[in-house]
């Protein structure tokens, strides 16, 4: 008879305590100053803020790449085409493609690390929604400069964009 | 309306009834319909502030006000499926049954005194017996899908309703035996005045037995933490795991629509039905009886405070439910004959005890215990206690007034 | 614990279980014959000073180079090589048994190799020796459930075995 | 008389037969975590044998672990606790680490200790939110993730993605952290501290959850031990063992110097229990109750513990020093090592020919051991305890698939 006792109390007690806590939580929500957690985010209205090293999609600056294999070695995942030729009465390589695969990539960062001239970084767009496969091959050597290295947003339309124009944008810092 | 359509307009008079039934029909489903409509948002907002969100922000502009709309839309777009093994009849039938049920019962509940489908005299029987059909619904439902997880939802749902139909009925029969009827509108009319008229605050036993209603009208709608027969992180989602589209909604809706109703039937026995927790009327010098517009003021006034304080209900289900995890369908077997059922039993004879020892109540002055016989002046069977109701018992025979 | 007097003792207890060990390795290891493995583990998980009471993990290592060039320049012989890595919770230390096994049971190609499974030392060693048996094709005799547990029941071929060739259909489904 | 023996009421003939019913319990069901199959047979609610088919999310990692440079497949870790990425990537850079005898600088040190923390944390958090889920409330899922959400701003901050880390890696970290990080974590950790006791109001003390989890499956210590479980599920039974204190040297070196208690009960105590809520009458050791409850008193313990971490990282001099090349050569030879995750002992086997490629890699997931011993507990259960009992186990398909 005790325990009987001893179970509806505890019952009420920690059900009362339970609902407190929930409503303590409603309550808190309305105060202006505070408002609901998931407040802070008005992420198709405004874009979503990212930390400053936020390994998003990458950043290529074509004009200083040398077309020397390093980040295609270093991916686990194999997701960096290069294509190049060598450049006519010169050395080194003229940069003729640098595809990255976004249906393999998965943002390790490791591309960044062996890179000799520092022209790829990981962007901070994290947005790069497309409706073929199609979208997620992205050819950075094709994309105009500006955006291929941050400087205007990467987005879909410019990558569809890129696969109409024929010519690399740039030839890389050989030419 | 039948009167009406008889000697005004002239039908004949199976035609008058019938378009009148059809009439009130159409209007008591869209009232359900528009109602559940309004709890399923509502459960979006309220959950969502529970667990520090917005909930729906969108659809409607403001605060998602249309959500419910655009989700009808949506399952009334769906593919209606049915698995290939399940009965068709009964898999078609169970929705139906479910809602009607949940449906039907509102026929007998009161709004305000006299806003109500059906006054019947013993529309408090009614009403419970009409509200444990909906567990048909779902023991078809869960029977017919071709599936265990379902027949494993009607197993549980056929346990836990029917048990928890006896300390439910015990606590509906403590105001019953207080008002010394079964007819909710005089139950009601009871409790008017101040809020310490209120049955809730009859004496510490009704104060207890509320509770242990509450307890079980979450149990008996399938709420959560008694919500055992579609509890999805055991069974999927229980009986109603094969219903997609429209089918689907009309459980949703039932759930809805039976919330609403087992909390304005709290409202009507234990907390003053339409009477406001300050007589407002009265002190206004409105009457309910005579004068061209104070009729339909004070009847709205009634519609508004039984509205809120079942929606009040109903949120205090949601509250519950996004605040409590389940209990293990052995545990919700043993609160109902452990403890709800002792308990209702215990207080149901204390309260007889007391109305004998205190028939005057505590405090004389303070409340009425009688009410204030009103029948003169209200339409249909009469309030008053009906003899023979509660003289089965003889201690019963000396309680009714 | 992992000193000479140790291994000492399992010598004595286990005659002829102990073939090498390797006790200046990262992890000293100590070599078991295959067939006796299942009563060392016995003779460690119940009645050694140290009670290696869990098996943290079963290994198998397939020694094979499927090229013969870089084959050539290896110094040691093909053979599948299991690493069981036993830990004591009272003395909270560990120890790492090798068994060397063929690759393939007599030679034949396609016969699976075979050892005492240690099912019935720890009841843990159930999954592990089936992952072993899956991925690495390494039968445990007297084990009480030896299925697949990662592949599907009817996959072909032990994946993490080196010669292991990814099958271009598995029921419609394109491979490689 | 043959008429009177069929009227008599006594005489109850049964034509009503019973059988068992196979029911499978997943790879898609809310509460199996992910892609796991569970067989049940049952004889009503009467659960009489559990099987649990897994293999659903194999990816391979330790074949593509032979194809790769040990700092390649630091990403891979990644995707097995995916819960606590961190906690992953520790542990295989400690097992190369220890295979190659390399030694990270001190500071690097603390700030593995720091990082690995808070993952243990917000691990813990959402192992804790979808115990809930699993009992069937939804609110403190809600809660947990709002507080991880946070810890993930801070992963973030310091290494640029919110789940697949890859931030500690074999000879340090990849980057040091950006400025202000350290206040931010503190300003967290205070803000943190006292919301836990919201959790135990809503959880570790609530009747019903009690009811749900006190004395339902219990793991007797020996069979925890026999079944090599570890984590909070060893320790939830009452086994004095944290890696963290009885791991091998290269691990415990991390931890020298730091005040913490192994979140175990000893003489039917924990470790300053009068903070926290009391065990209820109805929990034996080993219940989900316990294991529950062990990885509640983690979390305090983990708070404790990078609050050290963030004291003796801001007073080490020097830098964290450099992580090895990506093609940097491993010595020939093999290492096994275990650490201590938030799931248990994450053991990682590492055998190396001389190349930088490794030539086999092992993961030994702790969610693995710790999900086979998931059918002799639900022997005999309910069919509602099936999720209560795997739920306190706190598996992620991730690690026990790889």
């Amino acid at each position: 008879m005790r325990e009987w006792f001893r179970n509806l109390w505890s019952a009420i007690a920690t059900v009362a305590q339970g609902m407190f806590v929930t409503l303590r939580v409603f309550g808190k929500t309305y105060d202006q100053n505070r408002r609901t957690f998931t407040e802070h985010f008005e992420y198709p209205e405004l874009p979503a803020p990212v930390a400053a090293r936020y390994r998003g999609f990458h950043r290529y600056d074509l004009t200083t790449c040398i077309a020397c294999d390093q980040c295609a070695k270093a991916c686990p995942v194999d997701c960096i085409y290069i294509g190049k030729e060598r450049v006519e009465n010169g050395k080194g390589f003229r940069v003729s493609g640098f595809t990255i695969d976004y249906s393999k990539c998965m943002f390790c960062a490791l591309c960044v690390e062996p890179c000799p001239v520092d022209c790829i970084f990981m962007g901070s767009t994290l947005d790069l929604s497309c409706y073929s496969r199609d979208g997620t091959m992205v050819d950075f050597a094709r994309l105009p400069v500006d955006v291929a290295w941050g400087r205007a947003t990467l987005n879909p339309t410019a990558v569809a964009a890129s696969k109409v124009i024929v010519e690399p944008v740039h030839g890389g810092p050989n030419q | 309306m039948v009167e009406f359509l008889t000697s005004t307009v002239g039908l004949s008079g199976w035609l008058a009834w019938t378009i009148a039934a059809v009439v009130s029909a159409v209007l008591v489903l869209n009232v359900i319909a528009g109602g559940a409509l309004a709890f399923i948002w509502a459960e979006r907002k309220v959950s969502a502030r529970i667990q520090d969100r917005l909930g729906p922000t969108r659809t409607g502009g403001r605060f998602g006000w249309l959500q419910s709309v655009a989700d009808g839309i949506k399952l009334l777009a769906k593919e209606d499926l049915m698995p290939q093994g399940a009965d068709g009849l009964l898999f078609r039938l169970a929705p139906y049954v479910s809602f009607c049920a949940s449906f039907c019962a509102f026929i007998a509940l009161p709004f305000a005194f006299d806003v109500v489908g059906q006054r019947l005299n013993v529309a408090v029987f009614f009403v419970v017996a009409v509200l444990g059909l909906e567990v048909f619904g779902v023991i078809l439902a869960g029977y017919a899908s071709a599936s265990k997880w379902s027949l494993f939802g009607a197993m549980r749902e056929a346990a836990q309703v029917v048990s928890y139909e006896v300390p439910l009925g015990m606590c509906v029969v403590v105001p019953v035996m207080i008002a010394g009827t079964m007819d909710m509108v005089t139950i009601a009319e009871k409790q008017a005045g101040w809020f310490w008229n209120w049955y809730i605050f009859h004496d510490p036993f009704t104060f207890v037995i509320f509770w242990v209603y509450v307890t079980c009208a979450v149990a008996s709608v399938n709420r959560a933490p008694f919500d055992l027969a579609e509890a999805e992180s055991e069974l999927v989602a229980g009986f109603h795991t094969e219903y997609s589209g429209l089918r689907w909604s009309y459980f949703f809706m039932a759930e809805y629509g039976s919330m609403f109703l087992v909390s304005a039937m709290a409202a009507v026995l234990f907390l003053g039905g339409w009477n406001g927790p300050v007589p407002l009327a009265s002190l206004a010098g409105l009457s309910a009886g005579t004068g061209d517009t104070a009729p339909y003021v004070v009847r709205l006034l009634g519609l508004a405070n039984l509205v809120a304080k079942a929606s009040l209900g109903v949120i205090v289900m949601m509250w519950i439910r996004w605040t409590l995890p389940r209990l293990r369908i052995d545990q919700v077997m043993a609160t109902c004959l452990k403890y709800c059922t002792p308990i209702a039993a215990v207080m149901f004879a204390g309260a007889m005890l007391w109305k004998i020892a205190l028939p005057g109540g505590l405090v004389p002055g303070l409340s009425r215990p009688g009410g204030e016989i009103r029948e003169g002046w209200l339409p249909g069977p009469g309030g008053a206690a009906i003899p023979g109701e509660s003289t089965r018992d003889g201690s019963l025979a000396r309680v009714t007034p | 614990m992992r000193g000479t007097s140790f291994l000492d003792q399992f010598r004595e207890a286990v005659p002829g279980a102990v073939v090498g060990e390797n006790l200046t390795a990262v992890d000293p290891w100590v070599e078991v014959v295959p067939a006796k493995i299942a009563e060392a583990c016995r003779w460690l998980a119940k009645a050694s000073p140290v009670r290696f009471d869990s098996l943290q993990c079963i290994t198998a290592v397939d020694w094979f180079e499927p090229d013969a060039k870089k084959a050539a320049k290896n110094t040691w012989q093909p053979h599948t090589e299991l690493v069981y890595h036993l830990w004591s919770t009272p003395a909270k230390v560990s120890l790492v048994l090798k068994c060397e096994l063929p690759r393939w049971q007599g030679d034949v190609p396609g016969e699976l190799p075979e050892l005492p499974s240690v099912t019935g030392v720890w009841r843990g060693a159930d999954w592990h020796e089936r992952e072993v048996y899956d991925l690495s094709g390494v039968r445990f005799t007297g084990h009480p459930d030896l299925r697949r547990i990662l592949c599907p029941e009817d996959w072909e071929g032990h994946p993490l075995r080196k010669d292991y060739e990814q099958p271009l259909d598995y029921h419609g489904i394109r491979g490689k | 008389m043959t008429q009177l023996m069929g009227d008599d009421p006594r005489i109850v003939e049964f034509d009503v037969r019973t059988d068992e019913m196979l029911v499978n319990m997943g790879p898609q069901h809310p509460s199996t975590h992910g892609v796991l199959r569970l067989v049940l047979r049952t004889d009503g609610e009467i659960v009489s044998e559990v099987e649990p088919h897994i293999g659903y999310l194999h990816r391979c990692a330790e074949k593509i672990g032979e194809n790769l440079t040990h700092r390649q497949w630091i990403p891979y870790t990644d995707r097995m606790d995916y819960l606590a990425a961190m906690n992953m990537n520790l542990g295989w850079a400690l097992a190369v680490e220890k295979l190659m005898k390399y030694e990270v600088s001190q500071k690097a040190r603390h700030l593995r200790v720091l990082i690995t923390e808070l993952g243990r944390i917000a691990s813990h958090l959402v192992g804790m939110g979808a115990y809930g889920l699993d009992l069937g409330t939804f609110s403190p899922f809600l809660y947990a993730f709002r507080e991880r959400e946070r810890i993930l701003d801070l992963f973030e901050e310091a290494c640029g993605a919110r789940l697949t880390y890859s931030y500690i890696t074999i000879g340090g970290l990849t980057a040091d952290l950006p400025p202000g990080w350290l206040q931010r974590c503190e300003a967290f950790l205070d803000q943190f501290e006292p919301i836990i006791a919201e959790y135990h109001a809503l959880l570790t003390t609530n009747a019903i959850f009690v009811k749900r989890t006190a004395g339902i499956g219990v793991l007797s210590r020996d069979m925890a031990i026999e079944y090599g479980c570890s984590g909070p599920v060893l320790r939830g039974s009452g086994v004095d063992q944290d890696l963290r204190r009885d791991g091998e040297a290269i691990y415990t070196a991390m931890y020298d110097g730091y005040a913490f208690e192994v979140a175990v009960q000893k003489n039917g105590h924990y470790p300053r229990d009068h903070q926290y809520p009391a065990v209820p009458a109805d929990a034996v050791l080993g219940d989900c109750w316990h294991r529950f409850f062990v990885r509640m008193l983690e979390v305090v313990q983990s708070m404790d513990l990078a609050r050290q971490a963030i004291d003796r990282y801001a007073s080490c001099k020097g830098t964290i020093g450099e992580p090895l090349k990506l093609t940097e050569k491993m010595p020939a030879g093999d290492a096994y090592l275990e650490t201590e995750c938030p799931k248990g002992q994450m053991g990682f086997y590492v055998v190396s020919d001389g190349s930088a490629i490794p030539w086999r890699v092992r993961a030994r997931s702790s969610s693995f051991s710790n999900l086979a011993v998931a059918p002799e507990l639900c022997r005999g259960c309910l069919i509602a305890d099936v999720p209560a009992i795997v739920g306190s186990l706190d598996i992620v398909m991730g690690e026990i698939d790889r």
